[in-house]
């Protein structure tokens, strides 16, 4: 059977995200109670959580989720690690042995810092210098695989249901501004533990529901800036084009949003006339980046969240909102379970980004 | 009377019983096969002469003539054919080269037709084009992706000049003079009201059609036929014609006997004299020289047009694209060689080239490598003959697709191909007046609209079907297409599975 | 607003449809000596011909006059006009007054004094229906029909009751038949077609002396006959208009809106005198279209609009045992004939303009020449040899040809 | 009113029209039995010219000289259509005479034809407009 990367495996799932707007702590175990509810829409062979300000201690540092297939994996990996980062702490994470979850990889997290030399000689910002290191380990390093690298986050993945997988990591010990979870129903796959999501580069986590139409035309074009597409999943994809926009061409999220699922010219057209240049540029200059057919996507980022439909809303998703917090899923269920009295609780429009940010980003 | 080489190729089939001698076949041959025999009181036909065009078919009230094609036959075997014999008879008896017109009649594969199209099932939607929003809108031309910010940190909205057309698909070039005005007001009009762009091919533009500039497209060719400032800034773009795929490496030749009144005046060459223009531009001889000639054409519309420029798919051809996308040019127009042409030396038709589909491949995976895919869009011609052919080239890469033998078939062309002989039945291709008022362009731009909208109607079915509602989510979405029957080479070339993986 | 319009042939039937374009309301009264529901008279030859019957001849429907809220008094003959007090006196007594009248009163056979024709009991006029029926009866199949008079209704007369008898002779003073309408070349070959249906001629010459069953000729020949019809020619009616004060000049006066010179009194057809146009001459044009365009122009203008008439010309259809002839206004000019085997065509120009044609045979589309005549088209604007060759369209310019078939506006 | 209109910039001079009209006013209901081996009386004619030819048929005039000169009184208007009844007419042509279009003609049988747009056999729809391969002939409001 062909695992992600050798094939494109197409997956329904569940997705579930709640943040605080004043940065206030929340336990990783809320989150897992939140996806569990949803428990009926995975298959248990994936599941999956990114969580920011979990690691304030190591808050300047890149944090690298890494599993290995093998030790000769692990071995290659940290030595490319040595020879490009300044690693301050490395320790494999802590799991708990669990009924629910077999055949696990080894976990490694490596809190990191490029080298200086490294850094002036490639030339690059820091990120981009960090990004292509995680690109070069994940598609030249056989057996290794790099899942988390952004700072003061972490994504933790596995095969099986969220809620196993929740358990299995721990997350009860940790505590994050912000929470995003999935769990995954893929048509058929081997369960590799890299195919599970959330997918994430750098501090961007992306966690998906919905399979797009438009993906080799979105993959063949941003693997025009350097991008290595290895997995084919939409997760991937998206979260690089994302990347792509915001971190290295500087669109906003709006911005972002009016690309990844723009207005239709019908709409554009009735606009402004200023805002309609703005429109009608962004989706000429980046057409190919368009993302069509269904997607629900949750974009943790340092310091906030955004939230994203497909322009025709052809995946569910709710947002409710509780004083400081806001919860996003895929069913309403899953945030009763966690504030079964909410203030506000509605439906964003197809193509209508919700940004929620968030002071526990600030430094 | 000399030996007669050449039997007739088709026979005229006249259904006595029907025919009711109103001699309208015999008025509307203008190669003069039917006459009316007063003696014999009947209709009577002389099928030598038959090119096989149904005008008189078509316009028979009683529906009381065939054509159909000769049994008459040579002792061929699988490596004579009767065109092969033919030919050589021709040329033993003329001594002087074949010419041939329209699109190699050569069985060489057809990929469009080993392609599939995928559509969604289950995991993701397909979408009904006649509920929900489904977009053809296109923008040709050099896309920018350097973000700039104002002081007010707007975004600086200016673009390279760009091309907006509401359907993937353009009319390709076809010179005044090789077909007639009434075809290209169709053509003209046509664009107009489908929001498109026809091309004015190398024969320049009459002065009767500046007024559809916003939809033309004006051609430079290696003979500068009817190029004058004007003309550059009459039209909407300008294209640079290198090269065109049913005759790759040679030049264009329009008979003097064409080259008459509006015809000689627009192309600004003396009435009789033949058309010819060389084979290469004598001002360009390498990629340098290309790059000055896009620039100087620029310059010469203040940077305000798109050039394009129009090649034939030969065998280097993606280098010869990943250049011209470097040279300034803002699209590359890619004519494959099943394309059609109003005179070619037969040889060079049937043997230079190759097909559209490979090349529209291998340029657009070659400047996606060398990451300058969206320094040009890409227009691909040459034989798309449906809406399927449309979709699929858009998968493999293309931005839009040129067609002309489609065109004129809408027009009433019954690919006869005797373009050369200017005698078109049709009102099409030639420049006797009497034809030429036979396309009323009243009639020919109105199917002509009708053949596109119902290409687009097609298109939007089958991107609905792929769960897209934005065409830019198709192009060069590959992974909606399969291949079927086809080598592993192949389908490497053309960077998709095969069916069934 | 009343109208009153006597008589009930083409030149009324004209006014009664003129008024309706104008005014669909105002009674209009019309009085007719002759009994019948208006009908064609130049039908009457075609009647007794068997081309035709008395239902289908009738120039209008027979809900003519209710459709058209027309009083008709048929039967009843107008004696005189007081156009003072304005009303019209019948000669039963009956008084009609008018607000606008118009006098549609034709013409009457006129008969020259010729000894003995007292004497010829079988004598008859050919010109309204009751004459035709008249006629009819006292044709047998061993008749001897004499006719005097080879005009238009002398000729009409023969082709149509010729089957209804056993000789005929026609004679005329003139040396030719038809010669108002024809040429001597015209005539010579009506004639031999009229010869060849055993009808005999006399021409240039004239009955001396009538006894009762024969006619002696100035030339000395006798000529026995059972049945006389005379068609020497017609004089208007212009009595009524004369007992009303109005200008008579052989033919009622009017101008080009058909008014006499009485106010509100109108005049129409055979009893007027028109301007052909062909000849620049005043004459009467005792010709059904020529009433019915008057009729309509009188009508009109009676109701206050006005639709002038300035296009009145000598235009004459028909034919012979089916040779036919189509002729038009004047033939002073220059000609330009065209003779073959029974057909014959003289086209006669003046001033760049065609003023006038003879076609015999083959009439096709002669309205087109009609046309020339009618606008005095100057003939250096269009291909002279085309429209000489045969009336076509082709000769015009494209542009006029535009506005004649195109709908383009002049 | 609707009226026949002729674009003789597109007339191709094929005369298709004089047959459609032929087989229309017919009454039969194939072209072949109603037009094989028999000469036609269309009523609309071609003229043919050098490199020009246009079809003629009854304008239908508002001031209908035919009409107002026929002295049977079997030509009539209705509706805006000028028509004729066969049954009434004599056949002494003077309609022929008047008309400046040269649009009325005679019969062997001797009462005269026109065109009457095709109101009998297929009203709105005169086969000369229908069956012209190239809109020379058009039936519109101008």
């Amino acid at each position: 059977m062909q695992r992600e990367g050798q094939i494109r495996i197409p997956a329904g799932c569940s997705i579930s995200g709640v943040i605080s707007r004043s940065g206030q702590g929340i336990c990783g175990s809320e989150i897992v109670r939140s996806i569990a509810t949803m428990h009926d829409r995975s298959n248990g062979l994936g599941g999956g959580f990114a969580g920011y300000g979990i690691y304030p201690q190591y808050k300047d540092y890149y944090a690298f989720h890494i599993f290995y297939d093998d030790t000769a994996a692990r071995k290659a990996c940290e030595d490319f690690l040595e020879e490009h980062f300044d690693i301050v702490n490395l320790s494999k994470i802590p799991t708990r042995k669990i009924p629910a979850i077999t055949s696990e990889p080894m976990i490694w997290r490596y809190f990191v810092r490029p080298l200086h030399t490294k850094l002036e000689s490639s030339q690059l910002d820091e990120q981009e210098f960090t990004s292509q290191c995680v690109i070069r380990i994940n598609s030249g390093i056989e057996g290794a695989f790099v899942f988390s690298s952004g700072k003061n986050m972490g994504v933790f993945k596995a095969v099986g249901y969220p809620e196993d997988v929740g358990e299995f990591y721990r997350l009860e010990e940790y505590e994050g501004y912000c929470w995003t979870a999935h769990g995954r129903y893929p048509t058929n796959t081997p369960g590799w533990w890299g195919g599970a999501h959330p997918f994430a580069l750098l501090d961007l986590s992306v966690v998906h529901n919905g399979e797009i139409s438009s993906y080799d035309a979105n993959r063949r074009w941003i693997e025009m800036y350097g991008y290595k597409c290895t997995l084919l999943t939409d997760t991937e994809v998206i979260t690089y084009i994302i990347d792509f926009l915001v971190r290295k061409k500087k669109l906003t999220l709006e911005e972002t949003a009016s690309v990844i699922a723009a207005p239709f010219w019908s709409t554009i057209d009735r606009m402004p006339e200023e805002q309609k240049k703005q429109l009608t540029y962004l989706r000429g200059m980046f057409a190919s980046l368009l993302i069509t057919g269904p997607f629900s996507i949750l974009v943790g980022f340092t310091g906030g969240l955004m939230a994203l439909n497909d322009r025709l809303k052809l995946r569910s998703m709710v947002i409710g909102e509780k004083g400081d917090r806001v919860y996003i899923s895929s069913e309403e269920c899953a945030i009763r379970v966690l504030e079964p009295e909410l203030d506000k609780l509605w439906s964003p429009k197809g193509g209508q980004p919700v940004i929620i940010t968030s002071k526990g980003g600030e430094a | 009377m000399a030996i007669n080489f050449f039997p007739a190729e088709y026979e005229v089939i006249r259904n006595a019983d029907r025919c009711i001698a109103c001699r309208v076949c015999e008025r509307q041959c203008a190669n003069e096969v039917h006459h009316y025999d007063a003696d014999l009181q009947k209709m009577i036909s002389d099928e030598t002469k038959c090119v096989c065009c149904h005008r008189c078919v078509s316009l028979c009230p009683t529906r009381a003539l065939k054509i159909v094609k000769s049994d008459n036959t040579f002792k061929e075997n699988a490596n004579w054919q009767a065109q092969t014999i033919t030919e050589v008879y021709r040329q033993a008896g003329s001594g002087g080269v074949l010419l041939s017109s329209m699109g190699t009649p050569k069985g060489y594969p057809v990929y469009w037709d080993k392609l599939l199209i995928n559509a969604s099932q289950v995991t993701n939607p397909s979408i009904d084009p006649l509920r929900e929003p489904m977009e053809t809108r296109i923008f040709l031309g050099r896309k920018n992706d350097q973000i700039r910010r104002d002081s007010r940190g707007n975004l600086i909205t200016d673009v390279p000049p760009q091309l907006q057309l509401n359907v993937p698909i353009l009319f390709s070039a076809m010179s005044y003079g090789s077909i007639s005005y009434n075809a290209h007001e169709s053509l003209a009009r046509a664009a107009q009201a489908l929001g498109t762009l026809y091309n004015t091919g190398e024969g320049g533009l009459h002065e009767d059609f500046y007024k559809y500039g916003a939809n033309t497209i004006v051609q430079v060719a290696s003979g500068r036929f009817g190029v004058h400032k004007d003309y550059l800034q009459a039209g909407a773009a300008i294209e640079i014609k290198m090269g065109q795929g049913a005759k790759p490496g040679i030049g264009g030749h329009l008979p003097g006997a064409k080259i008459v009144g509006d015809v000689s005046r627009t192309r600004m060459i003396p009435e009789g004299s033949d058309a010819i223009s060389p084979a290469p531009h004598h001002d360009i001889y390498s990629i340098e020289d290309l790059h000055q000639l896009v620039h100087s054409l620029k310059e010469a519309t203040h940077y305000q047009k798109p050039v394009i420029v129009k090649i034939a798919a030969v065998h280097n051809v993606a280098a010869i694209a990943s250049g011209i996308a470097r040279s300034g040019a803002d699209i590359i127009a890619i004519d494959g060689f099943r394309g059609g042409t109003g005179a070619a030396p037969t040889r060079i038709r049937d043997n230079v080239g190759i097909p559209i589909e490979l090349a529209l491949a291998a340029v657009d995976q070659r400047l996606r490598e060398e990451g300058i895919r969206n320094n040009v869009s890409l227009i691909v011609g040459g034989s798309i003959r449906s809406s399927a052919d449309v979709v699929k080239a858009i998968c493999l890469g293309a931005d839009a697709v040129y067609i002309a033998t489609a065109a004129l078939l809408a027009l009433g062309c019954h690919l006869c191909r005797t373009c050369q002989a200017g005698k078109c039945n049709w009102g099409i291709a030639t420049q006797r007046p009497e034809l030429v008022k036979r396309l009323n362009p009243e009639i020919g731009y109105q199917r002509l609209v009708n053949l596109v909208t119902a290409w687009n109607h097609e298109i939007m079915e089958m991107m609905g079907g792929m769960g897209i509602n934005s065409i830019e989510s198709m192009r060069g979405n590959r992974l909606m297409l399969r291949g079927i029957g086809l080598t592993d080479r192949e389908l490497a070339i053309l960077g998709v599975k095969h069916a069934g993986e | 607003m009343k109208y009153v319009i006597i008589g009930n042939s083409a030149a009324a039937i004209g006014a009664v449809e003129g008024i309706r374009q104008i005014d669909a309301a105002s009674p209009i009264v019309l009085i007719s000596k002759e009994p019948h529901h208006t009908y064609s008279r130049p039908l009457i030859s075609y009647l007794l011909w068997g081309k035709t019957d008395e239902r289908r001849m009738k120039y209008r429907p027979d809900d003519f006059y209710e459709v058209n809220h027309v009083q008709a008094l048929l039967g009843r003959a107008a004696a005189s006009v007081d156009a003072k007090t304005r009303v019209v006196i019948l000669e039963d007594g009956g008084r009609i007054p008018y607000d606008k009248l118009l006098l549609a009163t034709g013409s009457t056979p006129f008969v020259p004094p010729m000894a003995g024709l007292e004497k010829v009991k079988r004598r008859h006029a050919f010109l309204t229906l009751d004459d035709a029926k008249a006629l009819e009866r006292d044709l047998t199949s061993d008749s001897r029909v004499l006719i005097v008079g080879a005009g238009l209704i002398g000729m009409k007369c023969a082709e149509g009751i010729r089957h209804l008898c056993k000789e005929m002779t026609i004679v005329d003073l003139a040396p030719r038949v038809l010669p108002a309408v024809l040429d001597e070349t015209g005539s010579a070959i009506v004639q031999k077609q009229m010869e060849a249906q055993g009808i005999s001629f006399r021409l240039a010459d004239s009955v001396a002396e009538f006894t009762e069953d024969t006619a002696t000729l100035k030339s000395g020949e006798v000529i026995p006959f059972d049945v006389l019809v005379l068609a020497v020619g017609v004089r208007p009616n212009t009595a009524l208009a004369e007992s009303a004060g109005c200008e008579v000049r052989h033919g009622i006066v009017t101008d080009q809106n058909q008014r006499t010179t009485v106010p509100d009194l109108y005049a129409a057809g055979d009893c007027t005198l028109s301007h052909d146009l062909t000849s620049g001459q005043d004459k009467i044009l005792a010709l059904l279209p020529n009433a019915y365009l008057q009729g309509e122009t009188a009508g009109i203008s009676m109701a206050g609009g006005a639709h002038p008439y300035d296009k009145a010309m000598p235009v004459n259809a028909g034919g012979f045992f089916g040779l036919h002839i189509a002729t038009c206004g004047d033939l002073n000019g220059e000609s330009f004939i065209t003779q073959s085997e029974n057909s014959y065509k003289r086209l006669v120009v003046r001033d760049n303009r065609l003023v006038g044609f003879i076609l015999i045979g083959d009439i096709a589309r002669a309205g087109i020449y009609t046309s020339l005549v009618r606008e005095q088209t100057p003939l250096n604007t269009l291909d002279f040899d085309l429209i000489r060759e045969k009336p076509q369209l082709m000769a015009f310019g494209s542009a006029a040809r535009a506005q004649k078939l195109g709908g383009a506006k002049a | 009113m609707k009226r026949i209109y002729v674009e003789e910039k597109w007339c191709l001079g094929c005369h298709l029209c004089e047959y459609n009209c032929a087989f229309a006013n017919s009454g039969m209901d194939d072209m072949v039995k109603a037009l094989k081996d028999k000469p036609i009386r269309p009523r609309i004619q071609i003229e043919e010219g050098k490199g020009v030819n246009f079809a003629v048929s009854c304008r239908h005039c508002d001031e209908p000289l035919c009409v107002k000169a026929c002295i049977s009184g079997a030509l009539s208007k209705k509706d805006g259509v000028i028509v004729c009844d066969r049954d009434q007419c004599v056949g002494c042509y003077t309609c022929i005479l008047v008309c400046p279009y040269g649009c009325i003609l005679p019969t062997e049988e001797g009462p005269v034809q026109k065109c009457e747009l095709c109101m009998n056999s297929r009203p709105g729809k005169p086969a000369c407009v229908e069956g012209c391969p190239n809109r020379a002939i058009v039936y519109e409001e101008r």
